[in-house]
Parts: structure tokens; C-alpha cells; sequence
């Protein structure tokens, strides 16, 4: 890549992916998802260097921009899709659409922050009632009970400690691609092909898969192993393509 | 002035000061017990006399009634006062959540989570936190989720007498520049018809 | 009045208008720049203005300095406002706020942020506004940070004489909803490598 991805934090995938499309000069003929799609993979990595937690969110758009790249590599007819199947071209024309429609709100942001910035001029009396009319004031804790501040004290304090179980003890593990490389690579040792479904039979979380999956087209891209799907919905296959048919 | 008009000045003038919340003219008129068209008349003067005689402070219009504020040109010196105020800014995140939510309401978290692409939760009980946003009810589907609006504290920390003072959303659209960038930035050789 | 006296009387104002604590002079001094003797003079002006114009507020000097109140005249009409104030119940973060302070009192802002995982200064303002916690002082620590405790109110709007009766919470045990969640995080850390 010919710059370095600032390792900023944005507000979410469409944040990510916007800014990388606005960065691009409109040199039509150059660029295509093809690269995003690269740029986008590229800072998730560089996030995961960082030691930060991705997001499943940022994965099902990577996976979104890897499927519609897949799909411009491997030329495919549309009427291969089945009808209730979102085929990539559609995925795109949602992924466009979310795209513009979150640039929107952004749009919205950017005004009702410059008039908030404006409005933090404008001081109001935060004083309280005059003591002498302290007496007058509604009874706002009306029909509250104290066993309800019991429980309420109770709820925060225990979910607090949730938090500090999750801190403390068992700091979360990002999933990075990289590692599920290694993992798939370990896995291909010694056999000629196996099914995306037995690579993934250990995953019990959704974000798992993606990462497999993302991992699984990452070794494609560089060559390493090919991908075949005999029919809709059948067992991907992920085939050695080393001319020794082994993984080293 | 007559003495009447002092007198109804000074009431009027009273209950601003005192209220920590937008009085509107009904509800000055109800405890006054004077007609609407006055008390509209004196809110009028006050506001033309504070502005006029350049005071610390100033009448506004604001979420649907009147209240007082500090003159916007001394607030450099009212930050140094009240070191404590609250001057946090609001996030990014906060901000998007907060146009979402203004443009949308009532909105569930998962409408306001698939318009930003990312779980939103956190700063949802944020905005909540600041008394921006309020919950107005469920939305009647399966789960019942809660769904949003934006507070009476949201159109003052924002200027706005009321929501109809929001620009329409069309005027937000992205421009035609970042349209076609998008657009070609996507582009797929294979894919498109 | 030369512009240099109206903004100086202005900015004077704006600071007694906002403050929630009599102001000394020095105190007023030190902020503006301005010269004591000065400040004392704008002040005196203020007092009379105020007396004179029949406002709906005054200035007095206090222990500690001066400070603007509403005038004693119109105080039936504040009455009246303050019992027609929205008897609206308090937002979840409030009484989630008022249940921290009432068992951990006292406490300060940072404790309670600590707790809720939100800044709670607006919630607790509120609080503090409708008379339900009060200050308690401030904390031996740097910063020396204000220490919040349950008012007489409080205790009152419960029926209590004492903070001794508040349900006791020993005998708590997570009940089962926390209890899977808390296996359900394990769980999914264990299988994540």
C-alpha cells in the first residue's frame, strides 16, 4: 500500500469505510473495491497489532467487501442466485445505500455540533430552589419504596462486578485473522483438502466463522489454498494449491 | 412604567429567575391570573431591555417557553467561576446517535444500531444519563423493545424553541462528490450489469 | 454608563447570576481583573438598580458576600410555581444515583461515576436541586472533592428516623439471570484462543 492507515479510531465499519473511500482521489480507472477492500483488512490488522478488540460488527462488513471482491474475481452469473439469496451485486447496492445513508446522519452530527458548541455560551441558573422554599418542593420519591432503592443499589453493584470478572480476571482475547490462519494452516497439514464446515467445527460463536471465513479467503489471496463449492449451499472445500499438495 | 406594569414586570420576572425549567406563557398566565396577550407582551419588554441594556443575563425562547440564561459574550469568565459546569463535549458517537434519534423518533436501539453500523447501547445510556434522550414507550413487535425520543433538555442544549426548528433531513444529503466516490470506490468489474 | 462600566456591570452580573454561592469581592476581583475597589462599586450600583426598579430579584450582601435571591414581594407567586412544578417521577439514572449515594453516602462524584460507568454530574445536580442528597463536606484527598449524603427529605419521603433503617443488603444472593450471564461470559472467553 502506498501510504500507511492511521491507526485512528473510528466510530464504526461505515465510519472506516467511508473515510477510506473519501480518501481515494476519483481516479475511476485505478481504483476499485479490490483496493478497499485490501485498506479495510489492512487497518483491522493494525487495530488488532494495537491489541484492541474488533468488533463483530467490522467483520460481517469485511466479510460484505471480501464476498463482493470474491465475486468480481470469480465472474458468475446472476441467475445463479437463488431467489432469496442476496447476491453480491445486491450486497453491494445495500452496502451503498448504508453507506449513504450513515454519511447523512453524519452530516446531521457535524450541524448539532456546531450548534451545541454555540448553545455552551449560553449559562442557565443551576442554583436550586431559595431555602426558604425548600418546603414546597413535590415529593419526587412518591410511591417509591426503599426495598426498590435496595434493589437498584444491588443491580448497579452486580453488574459492576460482572465488568470487573471480565477486566480483572479474564482480559478477552481479540480473534485475529492471523491467528486463524495458523489455525487453518495446522489443520491443512498432511491433507489435501478439507471442508470449510470441519475447519469450523470447534467455533461456537458467530464472530468465529467470520474470522475463519475471513482467514480461509486471506490463504486464497495469497495463494495457498483454492476454494470449491460443488453446489449452492454445499460444503465450501478448501483445497491445498501447493504443487506438492501439502502444507509445510 | 405604572405601577401595575412594574409590578407585573417584577412577578414575571420572579418566576424566570427562579425556574429551572422554560415557562411558558400559559403556564405564567395560570399563576399570575393575568391574560395570555400581557404576560406575551411583558416576556416581549423584558427580553428587548435585557438585550437593549447589554446585562449579564438573557431572555430566550427555548424548547416551547422562556427562560434565563447567561449573556453568551461574559462566558469566558463564567467558566472560570464554575470550574465544575458542565462543559463536556458531546463524542462523536454521541452525536450521531443524538441526530439519528432526532430525525427518527420514536427509534429502538436496533434501528439506531443499523443506521451507524455498530451496537450503540453504550452511548444510548449515555445520552439517557444526560437527560438528551427519553424512552417513550414500546415499540409494539416481538421483544417489545424500547423505543426513543429526543428530551425538552435536548432542544435547549441545542438553541431550538422547538423540534420543527431542525432542518429537513434532505438538506443533509451527502453531496454528489462523495456519492460518486463512493459509488466508484465500490465499483466491481465483474458484478456490474 | 461608559461601554467599559456596562461590561464590567454586565460580566459582574452574569456571575452573580449563575453562582450558586454568595460571591466575595475578592473573589469577583480575581476572576475579572478587576481592581476590588471597582467591583465593589458595580455591586453597590446593582443593589440599588435592583431596589430601585422594583425587579423581580435582589442583590444582598450575605456571610461570605453577595448574592441574588428573588424578591420577598412576589415569593406567593414562586409558591405557587414550585407546587405546580411537574410532579414527574425521577429517571431511572437519578434513582439509581440516590440508591448509591443512600448506601454508600458519603461519597463523591468520581465514586459514583466509578460505580454506574457514566458521568453522573447532571443526575446528581438534579438530585441536589430537588433536595433529596445534600453536601457533606469535602474528602481529605487532593482536589479535596465534595462529599454527597442523603438529606432530611430523604429520610422523611421514606418515613425514617434514621439511615439505620434502610433495608439491610446482606442477604442478597445474584439471582439467576446474573448468574448464567456471568457463566455465559466465562464460558465464551474460555473458547476464544
Amino acid at each position: 500500500m502506498a501510504y500507511q492507515i492511521k491507526s485512528e479510531m473510528y466510530e464504526g465499519p461505515f465510519d472506516l469505510l467511508l473515510s477510506l473511500v473519501s480518501r481515494q482521489k476519483i481516479d475511476i480507472y485505478d481504483i476499485s473495491l479490490a483496493g478497499i477492500a485490501d485498506e479495510y483488512l489492512e487497518y483491522i490488522d493494525s487495530i488488532q497489532d494495537l491489541d484492541l478488540d474488533i468488533s463483530t460488527e467490522f467483520l460481517l462488513v469485511a466479510a460484505t467487501l471480501l464476498e463482493i471482491k470474491a465475486a468480481s474475481l470469480l465472474p458468475k452469473k446472476e441467475e445463479a442466485y437463488e431467489e432469496d439469496e442476496i447476491s453480491p451485486h445486491e450486497a453491494r447496492e445495500i452496502l451503498i445505500a448504508r453507506l449513504l445513508e450513515y454519511k447523512k446522519f453524519k452530516n446531521v452530527a457535524a450541524e448539532l455540533a456546531a450548534r451545541h458548541e454555540a448553545e455552551s455560551k449560553y449559562h442557565l441558573r443551576d442554583v436550586g430552589v431559595e431555602e426558604e422554599f425548600k418546603n414546597l418542593i413535590p415529593d419526587f420519591l412518591a410511591g417509591v419504596s426503599r426495598e426498590r432503592m435496595r434493589k437498584l443499589f444491588l443491580a448497579i453493584n452486580d453488574k459492576k462486578e460482572i465488568g470487573l470478572t471480565q477486566a480483572d480476571h479474564i482480559t478477552p482475547k481479540p480473534l485475529s485473522v492471523e491467528a486463524f490462519i495458523d489455525r487453518v494452516k495446522l489443520k491443512l497439514r498432511g491433507v489435501k483438502s478439507t471442508s470449510f464446515r470441519d475447519l469450523t467445527a470447534d467455533c461456537t460463536e458467530k464472530v468465529e466463522l467470520i474470522t475463519a471465513f475471513l482467514a480461509v479467503l486471506e490463504l486464497y489471496k495469497q495463494g495457498i489454498v483454492d476454494i470449491g463449492q460443488a453446489e449452492t449451499f454445499g460444503d465450501i472445500m478448501v483445497i491445498v494449491a501447493d504443487k506438492s499438495g501439502v502444507i509445510a | 412604567m405604572s405601577d401595575t406594569n412594574v409590578r407585573l414586570r417584577g412577578i414575571v420576572e420572579s418566576l424566570l429567575f427562579v425556574s429551572d425549567q422554560p415557562l411558558s406563557v400559559e403556564k405564567i398566565s395560570e399563576i399570575v391570573e393575568v391574560d395570555g396577550e400581557e404576560i406575551k407582551k411583558v416576556l416581549e419588554d423584558l427580553e428587548n431591555e435585557y438585550k437593549r441594556a447589554d446585562r449579564g443575563y438573557q431572555l430566550r425562547e427555548v424548547a416551547g417557553g422562556f427562560r434565563m440564561n447567561s449573556h453568551p459574550a461574559y462566558s469566558p469568565y463564567i467558566e472560570k467561576l464554575l470550574i465544575s459546569f458542565d462543559h463536556r463535549r458531546l463524542t462523536q458517537a454521541a452525536l450521531e446517535t443524538l441526530s439519528i434519534i432526532a430525525y427518527k423518533q420514536p427509534v429502538t436501539k436496533a434501528d439506531i444500531g443499523a443506521i451507524r453500523g455498530v451496537n450503540s447501547d453504550g452511548v444510548i445510556n449515555t445520552l439517557l444519563n444526560r437527560d438528551l434522550i427519553k424512552e417513550e414507550g414500546k415499540q409494539d413487535t416481538p421483544g417489545q423493545p424500547i423505543l426513543y425520543g429526543t428530551s425538552t433538555r435536548f432542544m435547549e442544549s441545542f438553541g431550538m424553541r422547538s423540534l420543527a426548528e431542525l432542518p429537513p433531513l434532505d438538506e443533509f444529503n451527502p453531496d454528489e462528490d462523495i456519492r460518486r466516490q463512493i459509488e466508484d470506490n465500490l465499483r466491481t468489474q465483474a458484478v456490474v450489469e
